[in-house]
């Protein structure tokens, strides 16, 4: 007996010890709970993953929706207590590691550590993230209801919650690495959810290897900085970077390769792996395929969550980027440009939810030149952010709004499919009587995204241009043609789903699939119309210190008349059914092909692996293992056997020969020994 | 902790399994068995962290010495470090979980199971033997019993595979031979112990001549590249626990005897040949992958992947950094359990459609979720999924390779890194194949997993998962251990 | 020259001559002829070297005995008269070659070799020296060989008749 | 000239290679047994020469070739009847005719 | 059947033969140095009894049913004789009359299957080539006699200064043993004979002739050639490798089991070459041990083969396919038999080339024992191809079940538990070293 409860005390000793680093006593007795936020949606995964096939198929997406909710409370009451109560000392948001623990130590120093780290945009991000998932996980009590696999849907949503939150929290850039690869699968297990479709198999599988070959990426930079910075811990990496004159900075500056120093290509093979999952160009092409999955979670993770996990990575980084102009140049352009492109593309796209996609791409790629325009002045050595800090912050806030009215724009589409059965624009038209909430939120939504005042998308937006304007000229024209190219997209989007022609809607339809799918649709939109109005710059800084975000409404003007003649252009050209478009497109016929086609960077992409990858690496590899290697081994057994059968005929069977042979050997060995071999 | 047990009890095992009168008794002796080996590991596990957490710093713990030829100065000489320890714990997961999904084994049930047990023998006596003959006899006792198993109760080419197997391992085996032999005389201790050996200075010309005898000795086990060429055919053609044997422990015997044997008594060597070590591994990681990408039939290509692996255990031995060498051992252990379960799944499939050819599948979730689960699993961890071994494995070896500041090792390690996304690209697609897309006709009426294979692959997953999540305590076992060779490899002056 | 000389390359040419036909005669009893001169001829060389005694014992047992034995042995399996079969000859070219690369090795090596003499009083090779050694326990002494001949002989005699006595085939 | 040592030598050599020569070509099993007679005999003139002229003082050499007269013997008598059961079973003592196993 | 009760009694005989051959093991010398012991010797001497007992039960069955078995007996006692003296023989003549005794009736004995036709060529054969070498062997023997004066081992090599005249004599000596014991190129006979033979004369041939000459040529060669030793040790490296080489050639394509086994014998004795060379005390015990294991191992492979033979007259490896399928104890014996002789763990065989290889490998010729080792790989590949015949192959009318005779049973029981034991029990070696210091 006392063997058992030794072992068992060593068992825990051994695989349950948590070696906790630091738990700050910084005034709420509330730090475990930090931990249930990420854990309860992870029990749900573990609870609905082993047991929801067979014992609690029906009440999965209640048991589910219950955790979330908990976390979500939990969330929503730290974001209070952190930004109202405990957050603010001396004037600074302050980062705060409550909770930290070893997870696995490479050396001295450099360890995984698995840690809660609090600061204003983890904050932010724990709030919107459970929001967003609680109002998915509501919306899809009715969306999935009656599916097959409805309580594996509920473990994946749960597992991908986890996971986001996990990022959201890390403490450790490798425990963000570790969320960023769970996120990555729990994305591939969405979006293949119909595996039984081939298309859908691909897309998942397509998502996977692109954001994979991004988070090698990733990877690398990782292991550039703790080589350089000897830690992984962001804090840590943090002070040991900026600091000017430190011996980490200094042997990051100084060690170069290709001209570039190894900081700045740090930074660089980071924001690549950022720039995967956030589907920058040209690591896009996943995510339009990966619509493929069930709406609800192209609301989830392609709108509010998972794509802007790069965002928050380079926001996350952002003291170590903004050492290092050449990365901060870098996620500029890539960000501008990825935003034309994607508007461009979506402008020409018929299926809805694949505009809806190349919307989400274009406005990361806002929040990614406004991370980029925000760059520090490194002139003098230490850091200052005043000025140009703006674009971190409108970038923050930018993710913030658009989280809420992506989510909101995509469920709205998850209702319209849900009641027409289909993604294809063709297929839509005239639904506004028949789904009057869903047509007033997603005007809403479009509104909000096309930066029409007072809605949300105004604000933020306006900051990211005013960041943009102050950077260079330049890329405030791109970033304002964009703009004006969002209002007409989505425009266009709404008047073919909501106006356009007639539909015939074919025997008795369900309505708008009731209170469960109409609720978060509300909620969303109340977000999207008013959530503009908070004061972000108040909370999330680069710095920590509030900034008084300074409102000019003569910079306004230009923005929003672009938008609206974007809208009217929508309209004119959509509202009723006519052949203008087509005409415009005839007229357009190259272009607007190539962007149909998304400017064939699929083609090249398959291009690239297929004929490439597949056909002179992989095919030639197999060649030569099966021939060349194998070869081989099988030459020298065959070489034997060959000897084997040419001398044979010294085995002659006559005597008198083996007696010639043995005097020849006598005679041999004489000779070599007399003569020769002394 | 009487480390003879863990000899005596697969002997015993393997006895009574030639006793029992029908197979029904076979089978429940191999499991009886191979639990109390699990029991044991176990039990050994928790009396190491015993010694360890009583301030126990000896090397080696539970030694023993009998004398065993003296002429020779050849003694039976046991002992268990950190890593033996993770060795051990590995075989006997991969032994039980083996057992189990050779349940329908019907064709010659009691030499199959004698057998198998007799393999584990030969790990388990490789994995505690601090005495190099001993070392080598264990070695040498595993490769028959393969070659039997392969030939008897494969199928395909199995002939031709069991032979180039047994040929190809004897072949290392001869050069690991040859290079004991160097060591014993040039050492000028005419002794095969290990650690007499490791606290004597060779001289760096026996070195220089003994290392690259024993590392490609042991390395031709461990699937070094050019002489992995075994790996893709003896493991497509096994049984399904030949495999997992094959793959999961056995190819461990040459990633435990690089390090343990080739590094650790040889510094000089070892540094001589990093280089050409390191050069090597990453072509068999890459190339392992690329040519996975073309294979159709599941077995090859774990079999390639089984490479690609593996490459990382010598990689992390090349790289002659402790976390690296942390790190290959990780994966080791990883790699084991990873790749005995997928061997394991790819036997179940097989059983139930016939075919290992994934582009014949297709679905497969929908008729059998709990297989195509475990595929998914296995597939994550295969990928470097957190939460998974593999994770932890891979990227100990990273950080440990990224160490070195020069262009060289970081070509290698970046080549290396880039792996992960091959290995991505056909796991993916073998899943893709074979569980996703729709459901192939005359699959529909297809079983789920039995208790048996439940049960097998649950223990399996549960030793990924128990890795994946919590490292640290694996870290802990291994970490010290590694050390000891580290401090032997900077005892030595540089070049 | 002497008259021993002249004698002694009698017998040698004897010796030889006889050996060579021996060995390249077309009649087997030729041969079986030539092979007793041959070995007449060595025994004369015994006599010559005045070892009385050892060449008795070879005209006994070779001339008496074993010649006797041949002969008797080609009655039974030979028809009489018959050539023997020609030798291809490129058997007989390497035999040849190979013979003579041999006798050219060893005899250069015996005529480079300078053989100690002794000067030690001889044993005389009389009957009774050699009675006396090849009963003898003690040193230089020959019983025990003698014994292990005779043992021998017996096994010899015992699978002589074994395997020509055997009886008649019972298949065909 | 006076003839010694090496002209005896001589002698045995030749007959030897000769004996040698005998066994290589011959056909006849009969005529090979008569080639190995041939060889002994050279053998025991080397024996008797060496114990006359280089070590007169003992009688190894004697002995030795009475030993090898005996052993001779023996060896012929067994030869012939294992090539007289080969006449019986071959029907021919023809070496060529006895090559059944080979390879 | 009065040989059943012939046979039993001479069974036990020979058991008593070698159960007593322990306790004469006193070291001295009788007739003036011609015949010497020591307990070496009379261990020597005990392998070889212990191998002639097991011949006499494993092949009982053919023994019963000959009309000649107590000539048989005769004969191969009077070799073990032979083969006793010469191991004892303290002078070149005692040597070459032993040698003669423990050959010439072998010769008879080879021809004791009258009515096959194989069986007298085989005879034939060996008994001329044995004449041939034994000529070889007088002219070398004479040789050394003219140039030492002595054919007495403790005087030679007091005498011996490595002049050419003696390398040839030597070469001519050397070559001789090389015949006996079918080192290559002088092996030849060695797989004709061994087929034509009747099985029991077989494995007599290779298992004892071969055990006594390898005893008495370390003597020669450690203790009479003991000068010349640089030289004989080249000789010896330079045949060892070729003997490996080519009998593992040879045996790769044999069909015929017997043929099979002698070319696997002459690479067995290319690895006692290896372990001869190392000149040392090592050298002795490694070789006289790895005697013992082969006795063992080469018995009981001969012994299944010749069961087998007996009941089918199938001789052809191909006939082997599914042995196991009836007769999975004799496969197990087989099978145990031919790892033993591959040197697979945990056989004895493995323990017995690995010191004999550790042995070679003490003068530091790392490419000598490359050679060696790489060797064992081919030599694995042709084992492995029966034992897949066995194991492995289908075969629509596998051999029936093989009744086997209670003293063959024994027999095969005796191979299998050496095969097993002498391994592991390092008493045993221990002892044979602690006879050879």
């Amino acid at each position: 007996m006392i063997e058992v409860i030794r072992i068992t005390y060593y068992i825990m000793n051994e695989f349950l010890q948590i070696r906790l680093l630091q738990v700050l006593p910084i005034g709420w007795n509330f730090g475990w709970s930090l931990l249930l936020i990420p854990l309860l949606p992870f029990a749900g995964f573990l609870l609905l993953g082993l047991f929801g096939r067979k014992y609690i198929k029906n009440s999965a997406g209640i048991i589910a929706t219950a955790l979330l909710l908990v976390s979500t409370v939990l969330s929503i009451y730290i974001a209070y207590v952190y930004f109202f109560e405990y957050g603010k000392v001396m004037g600074m948001y302050q980062k705060f590691v409550p909770i930290q623990f070893t997870w696995l130590e490479f050396s001295q120093g450099v360890s995984i550590d698995f840690g809660v780290l609090i600061d204003p945009i983890s904050v932010m991000m724990l709030a919107i993230v459970t929001f967003i998932s609680l109002m998915v996980h509501i919306y899809s009590l009715a969306y999935m209801k009656g599916d097959e696999r409805f309580p594996t849907y509920y473990a994946f949503l749960g597992l991908f919650t986890f996971s986001m939150l996990g990022l959201v929290m890390a403490s450790n850039i490798f425990q963000m690495y570790i969320f960023w690869e769970l996120v990555g699968v729990s994305s591939f297990l969405l979006i293949g959810y119909y595996y039984n479709k081939p298309s859908a198999v691909a897309a998942c599988k397509k998502a996977f290897i692109v954001t994979r070959f991004a988070d090698l990426g990733f990877l690398l930079g990782i292991l550039i900085l703790s080589f350089h910075a000897g830690t992984l811990d962001f804090n840590t990496l943090v002070q040991r970077l900026t600091v000017d004159g430190s011996e980490e900075l200094h042997s990051a500056y100084t060690s170069t390769f290709l001209g570039a120093s190894a900081l700045t290509w740090a930074a660089i093979l980071i924001f690549i792996g950022g720039a995967g999952k956030s589907a920058m160009f040209p690591l896009h092409v996943w995510l339009p395929d990966a619509m493929e999955g069930p709406t609800p979670v192209s609301a989830l993770i392609h709108a509010a969550t998972m794509v802007v996990a790069g965002v928050y990575l380079v926001a996350r980084m952002f003291p170590i980027f903004s050492m290092s102009e050449g990365a901060m140049h870098f996620v500029t352009y890539v960000g501008i440009f990825s935003a034309l492109f994607a508007a461009l593309i979506a402008c020409t796209q018929t299926d809805i939810k694949r505009v809806l996609a190349y919307s989400t791409m274009s406005q990361i790629g806002f929040m990614m030149f406004a991370l980029g325009v925000s760059g520090s002045n490194l002139k003098n050595g230490s850091l200052n952010y005043s000025g140009l800090g703006a674009g971190y912050t409108a970038a923050m806030f930018h993710l913030f709004t658009h989280a809420i009215f992506k989510a909101l724009l995509f469920l709205g589409a998850g209702s319209v499919i849900h009641f027409i059965h289909s993604n294809e624009l063709k297929d839509m038209g005239g639904l506004r009587k028949y789904l009057p909430i869903t047509n007033i939120t997603f005007l809403i939504a479009c509104l909000a995204i096309s930066g029409v005042p007072p809605f949300a998308g105004f604000f933020s937006k306006e900051e990211i241009l005013l960041a943009a304007y102050q950077h260079k000229a330049l890329i405030y024209w791109i970033a304002l043609i964009t703009s004006g190219l969002t209002a007409f997209y989505m425009f266009r989007l709404y008047f073919l789903i909501f106006w356009n022609k007639g539909t015939i809607v074919h025997g008795e339809h369900h309505g708008e699939g009731g209170f469960a799918m109409m609720l978060p649709l509300v909620l969303l939109a109340v977000g999207a119309a008013f959530a503009g109005f908070i004061p972000f710059g108040n909370f999330v800084t680069a710095d920590g210190k509030p900034m008084e975000v300074v409102f000019h409404w003569q910079f306004s003007i230009a923005p929003v008349s672009i938008a609206l003649a974007g809208i009217f252009t929508a309209m004119w050209l959509y509202r009723k059914q006519n052949n203008k478009p087509v005409a415009i497109a005839n007229s357009l016929n190259v272009f607007y092909k190539a962007g149909y086609n998304k400017f064939y960077i699929d083609e090249l992409y398959l291009f690239i692996t297929k004929k490439i990858l597949f056909n002179l690496v992989g095919r030639p590899a197999a060649w030569f293992d099966k021939n060349v290697v194998d070869g081989m081994v099988n030459l020298t057994g065959n070489t034997t056997q060959l000897i084997s059968e040419k001398i044979k005929e010294f085995q002659s069977g006559k005597v008198q020969q083996y007696a010639i042979y043995f005097l020849a050997g006598v005679i041999g060995l004489a000779v070599v020994f007399i003569y020769i071999w002394k | 902790m009487n480390l003879i047990l863990l000899i005596l009890l697969p002997l015993l095992t393997a006895v009574l399994i030639l006793l029992m009168r029908n197979s029904q008794q076979v089978k429940l002796t191999a499991l009886i068995g191979s639990v109390a080996q699990l029991a044991l590991a176990f039990a050994l596990l928790l009396a190491f962290r015993n010694e360890r957490v009583a301030g126990n710093e000896a090397q080696m713990l539970f030694e023993l010495q009998y004398n065993w030829f003296p002429a020779w100065n050849i003694s039976f000489h046991l002992g268990v470090d950190g890593i033996s320890v993770a060795m051990i714990l590995l075989t006997s997961f991969v032994v039980i979980a083996g057992v189990l999904v050779s349940w329908n084994v019907t064709k010659m049930t009691k030499e199959f199971f004698f057998l198998l047990i007799l393999l584990s023998l030969g790990a388990y006596g490789f994995f505690i033997s601090l005495d190099l003959f001993i070392l080598f006899f264990f070695l040498e006792i595993a490769v028959i019993p393969k070659y039997l198993l392969i030939g008897i109760w494969g199928s395909g080419k199995k002939e031709y595979a069991a032979n180039k197997l047994a040929l190809m391992l004897m072949g290392g085996s001869a050069l690991v031979l040859v290079g004991l032999l160097g060591v014993y005389f040039g050492s000028h201790q005419k002794s095969f112990d290990l650690i007499t050996l490791a606290n004597t200075h060779i001289p760096v010309e026996v070195q220089k001549i003994c290392f690259p005898l024993l590392f490609v000795g042991f390395g031709v086990f461990s699937a070094l590249f050019p002489f992995h060429t075994w790996v893709p055919d003896g493991h497509s053609s096994a049984p399904t626990a030949g495999s997992m044997f094959l793959a999961g422990i056995s190819m461990k015997l040459g990633g435990y005897g690089c390090l343990r044997v080739a590094t650790y008594i040889m510094p000089d060597g070892a540094k001589e040949y990093a280089n050409i070590i390191i050069v090597l591994s990453t072509i068999a990681i890459l190339y392992g992958a690329f040519a996975t990408m073309m294979q159709k039939d599941l077995k090859y290509i774990n079999a390639y992947s089984s490479v690609s692996h593996c490459g990382f255990v010598l990689l992390g031995i090349g790289m002659l950094t402790k976390t690296a060498m942390t790190g290959a051992v990780m994966q080791m252990v990883s790699h084991g359990l990873m790749t005995a379960l997928f061997f394991a799944v790819i036997g179940m499939i097989y059983e139930r459609t016939h075919t290992r050819q994934v582009n014949e599948m297709g679905g497969l979730l929908k008729v059998m979720p709990f297989i195509t689960t475990i595929l998914f699993i296995v597939g994550f961890c295969s990928l470097g999924l957190p939460g998974l071994s593999g994770f932890v494995a891979e990227m100990t070896v990273f950080m440990g390779s990224w160490q070195h500041p020069d262009p060289f090792h970081r070509i290698a390690t970046i080549a290396a890194c880039m792996s992960i996304v091959v290995t991505a690209v056909y796991i993916l697609r073998a899943i893709g194949q074979t569980a996703m897309g729709p459901l192939k006709e005359g699959y529909v009426n297809l079983s789920d997993a039995k208790w048996n294979e439940k049960i097998a692959a649950i223990i399996l997953i549960g030793g990924i998962i128990a890795i994946g999540v919590a490292p640290f305590w694996l870290n802990d076992l291994i970490g010290p251990a590694t050390q000891i060779i580290m401090n032997k490899l900077a005892a030595v002056q540089p070049k | 020259m002497s008259g021993s000389t002249i004698i002694f390359y009698m017998l040698a040419a004897l010796t030889l001559v006889s050996g060579i036909l021996a060995v390249t005669t077309r009649q087997i009893f030729r041969a079986a002829i030539f092979l007793l001169f041959s070995l007449i001829g060595i025994a004369g060389l015994y006599f010559w070297m005045q070892y009385d005694f050892v060449a008795a014992v070879q005209i006994v047992v070779y001339v008496g005995g074993i010649t006797v034995l041949i002969i008797f042995s080609i009655f039974l399996t030979q028809q009489a008269g018959e050539l023997l079969p020609k030798q291809k000859i490129g058997r007989l070219l390497y035999s040849a070659l190979a013979a003579f690369c041999g006798f050219a090795l060893t005899m250069v090596q015996l005529c480079q070799h300078t053989f100690k003499t002794t000067t030690e009083q001889p044993i005389l090779p009389t009957v009774s020296n050699i009675g006396d050694r090849m009963l003898s326990v003690e040193e230089n002494g020959f019983a025990l060989p003698f014994e292990v001949v005779s043992i021998l002989l017996l096994a010899a005699m015992i699978g002589c008749i074994v395997i020509a006595l055997r009886s008649k085939p019972t298949t065909a | 000239m006076q003839p010694g040592l090496y002209h005896i030598l001589f002698i045995s050599a030749a007959l030897f290679f000769i004996g040698v020569f005998g066994f290589f070509t011959r056909r006849n099993l009969i005529t090979i047994l008569m080639s190995v007679e041939l060889v002994l005999n050279s053998v025991n003139l080397n024996f008797i020469a060496f114990n006359k002229y280089v070590w007169p003082h003992k009688m190894d050499g004697l002995f030795f070739s009475i030993f090898v007269i005996a052993i001779a013997a023996a060896e012929a008598a067994v030869a012939i009847a294992i090539i007289i059961n080969l006449y019986r079973s071959h029907q021919s003592i023809d070496v060529e005719n006895a090559e059944e196993m080979k390879f | 059947m009065k040989n059943e009760k012939l046979l039993s009694i001479i069974q036990f005989l020979l058991l008593g033969n070698f159960i007593v051959g322990f306790f004469f093991n006193q070291t001295g010398t009788l007739f003036g140095g011609l015949f010497t012991t020591n307990a070496l010797m009379a261990f020597e001497k005990s392998i070889l009894s212990l191998g002639v007992y097991l011949i006499s039960l494993l092949f009982s069955d053919w023994l019963k049913k000959s009309e000649h078995m107590p000539e048989f007996f005769i004969l191969m006692l009077a070799a073990l004789l032979g083969m006793f003296f010469m191991i004892s023989s303290g002078s070149l003549l005692m040597f070459f009359l032993s040698l003669e005794l423990s050959t010439i009736p072998v010769a008879a004995m080879a021809n004791f299957d009258l009515e096959k036709k194989i069986s007298s060529e085989a005879s034939m054969k060996m008994i001329l080539s044995s004449a041939f070498s034994s000529g070889i062997l007088l002219f070398g023997i004479s040789l050394i006699y003219g140039v030492t004066g002595t054919i007495n081992f403790a005087e030679i090599p007091t005498l011996l200064d490595g002049s050419p005249l003696q390398i040839l004599a030597f070469v001519f000596l050397f070559t001789a043993f090389a015949f006996k014991l079918s080192i290559v190129p002088f092996h030849l006979w060695t797989a004709d004979v061994y087929e034509g033979a009747p099985m029991a004369v077989t494995s007599f041939l290779s298992v004892i002739s071969k055990g006594s000459i390898a005893f008495i040529l370390l003597t020669t060669l450690y203790k009479v050639f003991a000068p010349m030793q640089e030289i004989w040790y080249n000789m010896v490296m330079l045949l060892s490798i070729i003997t490996m080489i080519v009998g593992n050639l040879f045996a790769l394509r044999q069909q015929n089991i017997k043929r099979f086994l002698a070319f696997s014998s002459i690479a067995q004795v290319g690895f006692i070459l290896v372990g001869l060379s190392s000149n040392s005390i090592q050298g002795t015990s490694s070789v006289v041990y790895f005697v013992l294991i082969y006795v063992f191992s080469n018995l009981a492979a001969f012994g299944v083969a010749g069961a087998i033979a007996q009941q089918t007259g199938k001789e052809r490896i191909d006939d082997f396919r599914g042995l196991y399928q009836h007769n999975p104890f004799i496969s197990w014996i087989l099978a145990l038999a031919l790892f033993s002789l591959a040197g697979i763990p945990p056989t004895a065989g493995f323990f017995g080339k690995l010191f004999l290889i550790t042995a070679g490998a003490s003068k530091g010729n790392y490419l000598f024992i490359i050679v060696a080792a790489l060797n064992l790989i081919i030599s694995l590949y042709y084992y492995l191809r029966v034992i897949r015949a066995v194991f492995m192959d289908k075969n629509e009318h596998p051999i029936e079940k093989i009744i086997l005779n209670p003293s063959a049973k024994l027999g095969m029981i005796i191979c299998g538990a050496g095969i097993v034991l002498v391994g592991l029990l390092s008493c045993i070696y221990d002892y044979i070293t602690a006879l050879t210091v």
